[in-house]
């Protein structure tokens, strides 16, 4: 055997990330419908940076083909996947989601800012202690109701796109912040990045559903999930604005929501030909992310035209993903 | 050739094995009238019969280990061959497409290019089927007549029969024994390695549990690693709160059924706490989610307590004890049926009434066999999974209140190792630390759960 | 006896109290009488407590699982002939068949008669997939395409809550007046038995988690059952008394009571590491129970075996048969019934066991039925705990229905068990 | 069909059994026995195994109430009272009636436990004082208080046989019967420790009614003055235990005792 | 140590044991016991509880490599081969040296399968008429033909006690065994099946050696010829039973038969 080696496979595999989950899915179920000659494709929700980890690992029978992503590949991943002789990558943005912060009907409602959201979550907030218990001591303005926010695990993606889009954000409206930036990245990141673990914020493991479940059930808490989850489940659970912008589907396709963000599948090209199907599933996702498509029944923000034109083109192109592409 | 065929083609010479060897006994029986044979015909045809299969059996089970190689080595070498991408997986993937084309498993390659493969396939595999075929003729030939040559009239063939029989058996009271080394080597090598990342006195003492498994696996943070609130958790739900509803409840209802209830009563009841034990844990990890914890929730909250949580331990705890109930009781029906009737008579003739005789003499002399049920049960309850993952939540917490989440060991190698996290990584790898500290305890109480009622049954006997 | 002494007169006699025929003692002897009313309460309340809890969890089960037998369906009537899509037998059959017709634009036709039949706003709450039945039921019969014909769509999740007074508004306004007009009811879902898993509720099925569970009970059952019982004849009937057998049966009773957990992480380690492509395959699941389920079998094999007295041992032995046969045909044969309410039992709790097969892969989404040992799999309760993260109302139904199939397997066994339990109970 | 004899001289009836029946499910174990259990002596019953001996015991004190299949019919009295009448109280009736059994039967406590269990759950003593009181009381007269007075907090079941025995009379005795039925109760021991039990019971015979169930007739002639021979569930003949040995009036006893049969 | 009788006319020996020892772990139950087996006559082994008797039989036909604590000593030889070499076939030698136990256990299946059960298991019989001749020989030699003969396929635990030990007998005679052994074949009977055994025994005498334990001297002086009277795991006496019962040479066998005893 040369490399790569271990045996054959013959479903497609998956993992990655839980806010893609449910539309790799769907897509799925499409596709063995439409080809009943191919086994199931094999989806698990392991989370952004679970599922880039394992994707980088290797090619091979016991490497998945695809990762899903709710945020593009960093490039020390893409470092880590060329070590791992994982050369050729192409990248697919399926769509745009937002993270979306939101508490039940009816429950607790605020107008966020991502400072807020900073001086809420942070560990050690512009590096200091983090001593605010309640909404209140972030800002008076706020409700008097213990912060308590249901978000995802350090291995996902939506919690990097909490932490980037949001967080660093709020971090450095501290001009103090903003210079740490250019002296001391690795502190700057630390310091805005990191969230605080004394139960304030609960980390829910990659089940974006359970988030939901748990708010629903608590009017007093804040999940952070992505969009399509608020969208599925706007009968339940309400989303909580941010800058004064509410997270819907026209915000987060105009960017005018700060959490908005694009999701992405990558493949191995090494296996396009290697796992039967595999083509035809990713055919598949071209045929549902349109506007109005079967994928935006369930939540999924259609890109905009010039890159799902763009992307539509690269199902049949597979163009290599470069490190110049993350300069 | 496929197993299964070499299998069937196995028995069948068996067979016909079986059938010479038992005319040819009966052919020593009818020479010599008077004299008997030195075992039944029939366990000749036996002793002939395994001779055959065993090791034609063995055969196919090697064949079917190498063939597929010696079968890919042959395709290789084809010319067909020559143009096959280097790149293992594709590689791979189209020599098992048309392996599957050329057994008939498939109608067609989606690879066009591996249909050239389909060819070669063919002819290597019914070569080597023939060669595996011959082969196994030929092994079951020898085994069946080197065994077929020994048949006297004064063979002992029934004895050699039940020496490879009682061979068949011990192998499989082996199993248990692998079984038990897999348990303990896959535990202790996996743990080896997460003391090599993360130490064992940060593990087994630390009060932060909160891995992080996309940091950097060379610096894994000790001090995240500390499993005290897990501990915590799985005790309190497990043996706290759990046995707090179930010792009580299985141990009166063991009473009522033995020594009140009447016998209708009893012939409905006790199948009765057997489904609730048959419940699937699943399910009552649903029942907990959905049902108990929110309205656990709800009265707390009602009765002003805002702080409680959804997945309080409480409700975790409560289910799980209403799943140890029936195991708790049928152990105290055991102990309590294990004090002699001499005992309760004794009590009985002394005036006592019925709750006096139980209190003050049968629950003490069961009292070890209660206790040590108690330890079985606990042992239970702590490596319960379904129910704490689906109930309890997985925020480390180390607090008394059972109205606040927790966390419990279980819940915690769940969350590690259904994530697929990478295996270099000393989060993923702490679950089989987890793992190995879940089957130590649980092994040392089942240990010692098991010898002390065995020493209160042997009291009694 | 003639040298015992035979005395007709008793000893000298004491006075006699009689501390029993107290007035204080008849006081003590009520409170006495109230403790034990007070303690037999006690135990009877624990009862009640245990069957109620039961009763109830059952009772939710049921009410919420009888509603996910079902599902929310809507007519819709199509007139092929005015469709334009054709095809013979030969064209549609095989895999080709929905893609012609799906390149024949027969989404867009279904969602036309939809909107005939159902209004736009209707329409577009059939389900994303509803062409797909309707693909389906033309391969199973091309004739159809000459004819009109109505099917039952299913109804969006959406639209499906809506009916159940849930969801927003406008949906429960639409489904209140669809409904009005018959144009959308809940169907007994046949196909909840034959499909697997989605994503959307209206269009799950347990099928895929059946087959699962029937795959891995099957090898289980292969793998466990012999190795059981054999292992327990040789325990019960010929082993010597050594170290060695000390050793193997310390293994098995503390394997009987090994968290099922620990056996994930073996068959993770050790099966997954041996056959790395066979992840959420029913053969490695089936090999993890196997190992779970076996000391349950050897346990209850050997009390079976033990209960076979030893006369009929000692009997067979004296006309002159050998241990093996003493085995073979007398001890086995006895011990059969209490061997299969032990095996029966050991099945039933692997069917019911979720969390060692979510350590290896079996809770990944695979859309179809596995179509043998290797192929990915889920099982029943896996699919359980999977629906039950759901969100979805939808699922909450579903789920129910899917605990109830589940339970009423056990029962079956369990009553099996019970059964030949009580039927053989011999008493020698 | 019963024969008794008439030279018994008009003692004190304690227990007056009249024409009872014992029935396990449809099987008669007891057949119309009529018996006076007179005050102040030792009856011996008598007869092969089988006979019903232990079950007509356990109807003096309703101990057969916890075999569900048993059913008695017939009149038991006690002084005059009826203790198969449901106002009567069973608990009171079997503290009244203590009872020895075949294998000795301590509890696993203490030795002091074991006395004092009685006397406690009935409440008869006030305190720690009067219950070390009659748990001596108890031990002495049981003859067991020299053997073991060093030892009270050992555990009753670490004694040897015969003690154990005795430690079981001596919880008899400890609530203060008037009647104590012995079943057997040297069957399980050793001669010297089945020597020192007569001994005792010849001690308490003033004292107590006593009731003993032997299987040796020489046992039955050393400790009884009156013996009652049942056989196949009948009371076969009952009269002074020196007539019964030496004098028998029915054929079946004396083939019994001339050992014949059993 | 031990006295044998001298008038024993020389009868062919069928079996032979030879200063023969059996223990339990370290616990000795047989103490150099030697014995000539005689051909054609009923032995019998007599002797209080636990003196070995029971023991001892089971020696005979190697019944006692089922207990694993048990261990013998000492030569037995059956027709002069040892029954104790390596060599020797177990399962042949307990064909050849049947046995009866005392409580009867038949095999839970037919009448029929159980009589046929040993034949077949040693193939006796060519095929089924044989087999039913065999069965049915068995049946009328154990006296048990008549009253089954319509039931065969009836389990054989449906037939009463006494009928049950004689299902035992024939199922030892139908592989025509050389020696029967029985360990106090009635004691679990009633006197009428007895009776019938004990005809049975004689019936048989003739034909096989015939070992019989039995607690009951009447018994053994009813149906053996020759008996041994075994104490504490010694052989005493050992003569012909006439002999025995009326002029024991032994002041032990003495006590013992007078009942001084046991
Ligand atoms: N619990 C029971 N259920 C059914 N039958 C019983 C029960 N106890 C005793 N018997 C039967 O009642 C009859 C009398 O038994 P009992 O124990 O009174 O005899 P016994 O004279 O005490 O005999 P032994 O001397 O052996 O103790 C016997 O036939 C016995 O089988
Ligand atoms: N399996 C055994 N293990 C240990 N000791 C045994 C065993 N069987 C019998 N013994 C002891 O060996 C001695 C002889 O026992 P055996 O059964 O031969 O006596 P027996 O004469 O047949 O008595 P019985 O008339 O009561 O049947 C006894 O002391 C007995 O306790
Ligand atoms: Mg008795
Ligand atoms: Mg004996
Ligand atoms: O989409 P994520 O699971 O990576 O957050």
């Amino acid at each position: 055997d040369t490399a790569g080696g271990g045996g054959s496979r013959e479903s497609i595999r998956a993992v990655g990330s839980s806010t893609v989950f449910p539309f790799a899915k769907l897509v799925s179920e499409s596709f063995v419908r439409s080809n009943p000659e191919f086994p199931s494709p094999i989806i698990e929700a392991t989370g952004s940076g679970g599922g880039i980890q394992l994707f980088c690992s290797g090619v091979g029978a016991d490497k998945p083909d695809m990762a899903n992503a709710s945020r593009r590949m960093k490039a020390s991943e893409f470092e880590t996947c060329q070590q791992n002789g994982v050369t050729e990558i192409t990248e697919l943005q399926v769509g745009l989601d937002g993270i979306a912060f939101a508490s039940a009907k009816g429950g607790i409602t605020m107008n966020l800012t991502p400072k807020i959201v900073y001086e809420a979550l942070a560990a050690n907030p512009y590096g200091g202690e983090q001593t605010n218990r309640t909404w209140s001591d972030v800002d008076p303005s706020l409700p008097n109701e213990p912060i308590l926010v249901y978000g995802p695990p350090s291995t996902s993606g939506t919690r990097d796109a909490l932490a980037e889009l949001v967080l660093e954000a709020g971090c450095d409206t501290n001009p103090e912040m903003e210079a740490l930036k250019e002296s001391d990245k690795d502190r700057h990141s630390r310091i805005c990045t990191e969230v605080r673990s004394d139960g304030a914020y609960v980390d829910q493991g990659e089940q974006d559903n359970l988030i939901v479940q748990k708010i629903e059930n608590n009017p007093r808490a804040v999940g952070v999930f992505g969009y399509s989850y608020l969208e599925e489940n706007a009968d339940k659970v309400q989303g909580l604005s941010m800058n004064g912008v509410e997270p819907t589907y026209d915000n987060i396709s105009s960017f005018a929501y700060p959490g908005a963000r694009p999701l992405f599948i990558y493949v191995k090209n090494a296996h396009l030909d290697a796992i039967p199907g595999l083509r035809a599933y990713l055919a598949e996702w071209g045929k549902m992310w349109s506007r109005g498509g079967p994928l935006a029944d369930i939540g999924l923000v259609a890109s905009p035209d010039d890159v799902m034109a763009r992307n539509t083109q690269a199902l049949t192109q597979f163009p290599t993903l470069t490190a110049a592409d993350f300069q | 050739m496929s197993p299964a065929i070499l299998l069937l083609l196995a028995l069948a010479l068996g067979l016909a094995g079986w059938l010479a060897a038992r005319a040819r006994a009966w052919t020593f029986k009818r020479a010599q009238p008077g004299v008997r044979l030195a075992a039944l015909p029939s366990y000749h045809g036996w002793y002939v019969a395994l001779w055959i299969v065993i090791p034609a059996v063995l055969f196919a089970m090697v064949w079917a280990a190498l063939s597929p190689n010696l079968v890919l080595q042959s395709v290789l070498a084809s010319p067909a061959a020559a143009d096959l991408p280097s790149f293992g997986l594709q590689r791979q993937t189209m020599l098992a497409e048309a392996r599957n084309v050329a057994l008939g498993n498939s109608p067609a390659v989606f690879n066009p290019a591996a249909a050239g493969l389909v060819e070669p396939f063919r002819t290597a595999i019914s070569f080597y089927n023939w060669i595996g075929l011959a082969a196994t003729l030929v092994i079951a030939f020898l085994g069946g007549a080197w065994s077929f040559l020994r048949l006297r009239p004064d063979f002992t063939a029934r004895t050699r029969v039940e020496k490879m029989v009682m061979t068949i058996l011990l192998l499989a009271s082996l199993v248990a024994i692998l079984t038990t080394i897999g348990i303990v080597a896959s535990l202790v090598f996996e743990t080896i390695r997460f003391f090599g990342m993360v130490s064992p006195i940060d593990f087994l003492f630390g009060t932060q549990w909160n891995p992080d498994p996309m940091s950097n696996p060379l610096n894994p943070q000790g001090d995240r690693y500390g499993a005290i609130p897990l501990f915590w958790g799985t005790i309190f739900i497990g043996a706290i709160i759990a046995m707090i509803v179930a010792i009580p409840l299985g141990l009166m209802s063991a009473i009522y059924l033995t020594q009140y209830a009447d016998p209708r009563v009893r012939a409905w009841v006790k199948p009765a706490l057997e489904i609730l034990a048959g419940v699937p844990t699943v399910v009552y990890g649903y029942f907990a989610a959905l049902t108990i914890a929110p309205g656990i929730r709800d009265i707390a909250v009602s009765l002003g307590i805002s702080n409680a949580s959804s997945e309080s331990a409480l409700a975790a705890g409560l289910v799980m004890g209403v799943m140890i109930i029936p195991f708790v009781s049928s152990m105290a029906d055991d102990s309590i049926a294990a004090v002699p009737g001499a005992m309760r008579d004794g009590s009985l003739a002394m005036g006592a009434t019925s709750s006096e005789t139980i209190r003050k003499v049968m629950i003490p002399a069961a009292l070890p066999g209660i206790v040590a049920g108690v330890m079985l049960a606990v042992s239970r309850a702590i490596g319960e999974t379904m129910i704490v993952v689906m109930a309890a939540s997985t925020a480390a917490n180390l607090s008394a209140n059972p109205l606040e989440s927790m966390t419990t060991v279980t819940v915690q190698i769940v969350a590690m190792l259904t994530g697929e996290g990478s295996f270099d990584h000393p989060a993923t790898v702490s679950a089989f630390a987890l793992g190995f500290v879940l089957f130590l305890v649980t092994l040392g109480l089942n240990f010692i759960a098991l010898r002390v009622v065995k020493r209160f049954r042997e009291a009694y006997e | 006896m003639s040298d015992t002494v035979i005395s007709d007169t008793p000893a000298q006699s004491a006075a006699l109290r009689a501390p029993t025929r107290t007035p204080a003692f008849e006081k003590r002897l009520k409170k006495r009488y109230a403790a034990e009313q007070r303690f037999k309460l006690l135990g009877l309340s624990a009862i009640v407590f245990s069957v109620v809890v039961l009763i109830f969890l059952l009772a939710t089960m049921t009410i919420n699982g009888i509603g996910g037998f079902q599902r929310a369906e809507m007519p819709v009537t199509i007139d092929f002939t005015e469709a334009g899509i054709a095809g013979d037998a030969n064209t549609l059959a095989g895999h080709e068949g929905i893609r012609t017709l799906e390149a024949q634009g027969l989404p867009a036709t279904v969602q036309y008669f939809a909107a005939e039949t159902l209004g736009d706003e209707g329409a577009a709450q059939i389900g994303t997939f509803a062409w797909r039945d309707v693909a389906e039921a033309i391969q199973a019969d091309p004739s159809i395409l000459r004819t009109t014909a109505t099917f039952d769509l299913a109804a969006s999740p959406d639209l499906a809550a809506g009916f159940e007074g849930e969801g927003s508004p406008e949906m429960q306004a639409l489904a209140r007046s669809l409904a009005e007009r018959g144009l959308l009811e809940k169907n007994f879902d046949v196909g909840f038995f034959s499909r697997s898993d989605a994503t959307n509720p209206q269009e799950v099925g347990i099928w895929g988690a059946l087959k699962g569970s029937l795959l891995t009970m099957a090898v289980t059952l292969v793998l466990a059952f012999p190795i059981g019982v054999l292992a327990a004849l040789y325990l019960e009937e010929y082993a010597p008394k050594n170290r060695w057998t000390d050793v193997i049966e310390v293994s098995i009773n503390n394997l009987a009571a090994v968290p099922s957990i620990i056996f994930g992480l073996l068959g993770l380690a050790v099966f997954l590491w041996i056959f790395p492509n066979f992840r959420s395959a029913p053969l490695i699941g089936g090999m993890t129970l196997a190992l779970m389920t076996m000391p349950v079998i050897v346990i209850a094999g050997r009390n079976a075996i033990k209960s076979v007295p030893p006369s009929i041992r000692d009997g067979a032995l004296a006309v002159g048969a050998s241990p093996v046969q003493v085995v073979f045909h007398h001890v086995l044969p006895l011990a059969l019934p209490g061997i299969l309410t032990g095996t029966i039992i050991g099945m039933a709790r692997a069917l019911g066991e979720t969390a060692p097969l979510l350590m290896i892969g079996m809770r990944a989404f695979v859309a179809t039925p596995p179509d043998g040992l290797t192929s990915p799999a889920t099982v029943l309760p896996v699919q359980i705990f999977l629906w039950s993260d759901e969100i979805d109302r939808g699922f909450v139904e579903r789920t129910s229905a899917a605990i109830i199939v589940l339970l009423l397997f056990l029962l079956v066994m369990n009553g099996l068990a019970i059964y030949l339990r009580n039927k053989f109970e011999k008493r020698w | 069909m019963t024969v008794v004899h008439d030279n018994l001289e008009d003692t004190e009836a304690k227990m007056r059994a009249h024409d009872v029946n014992v029935f396990y499910g449809s099987k008669q174990a007891i057949d119309s026995v009529s018996i006076d259990i007179p005050q102040k002596y030792v009856t011996a019953f008598i007869g092969p195994s089988g006979c019903g001996k232990s079950t007509f015991l356990r109807c003096l004190n309703r101990m057969n109430d916890t075999i569900p299949a048993a059913r008695v019919e017939g009149e038991i009295t006690l002084d005059g009272e009826n203790i198969y009448d449901p106002k009567l109280d069973v608990v009171q009736l079997r503290a009244r009636v203590g009872m020895v059994f075949q294998k000795p039967n301590p509890f696993p406590k203490s030795i002091y436990e074991n006395i004092a269990y009685g006397p406690k759950i009935h409440g008869f003593a006030e305190g720690k004082d009067e219950l070390d009181a009659i748990v001596e009381k108890s031990l002495r007269r049981a003859g067991l208080w020299e053997e073991v007075k060093d030892r009270l907090t050992d555990s009753g079941t670490a004694l040897s046989g015969g003690q154990q025995q005795r430690l079981c009379i001596a919880r008899a005795i400890a609530v203060d019967p008037e009647v104590i039925l012995m079943d057997e109760p040297c069957s399980a021991l050793d001669p010297i420790a089945t020597a020192k039990i007569e001994e005792l019971i010849a001690d308490l015979s003033g004292r107590y009614a006593i009731v003993i169930v032997t299987h040796s007739m020489q046992q039955a002639a050393r400790v009884s003055q009156r013996t009652a021979f049942f056989h196949l569930g009948k009371m076969v003949e009952y009269g002074r235990t020196s007539d019964i040995f030496t004098n028998p009036l029915e054929q079946r006893t004396q083939d019994y005792i001339t050992g014949r049969y059993g």
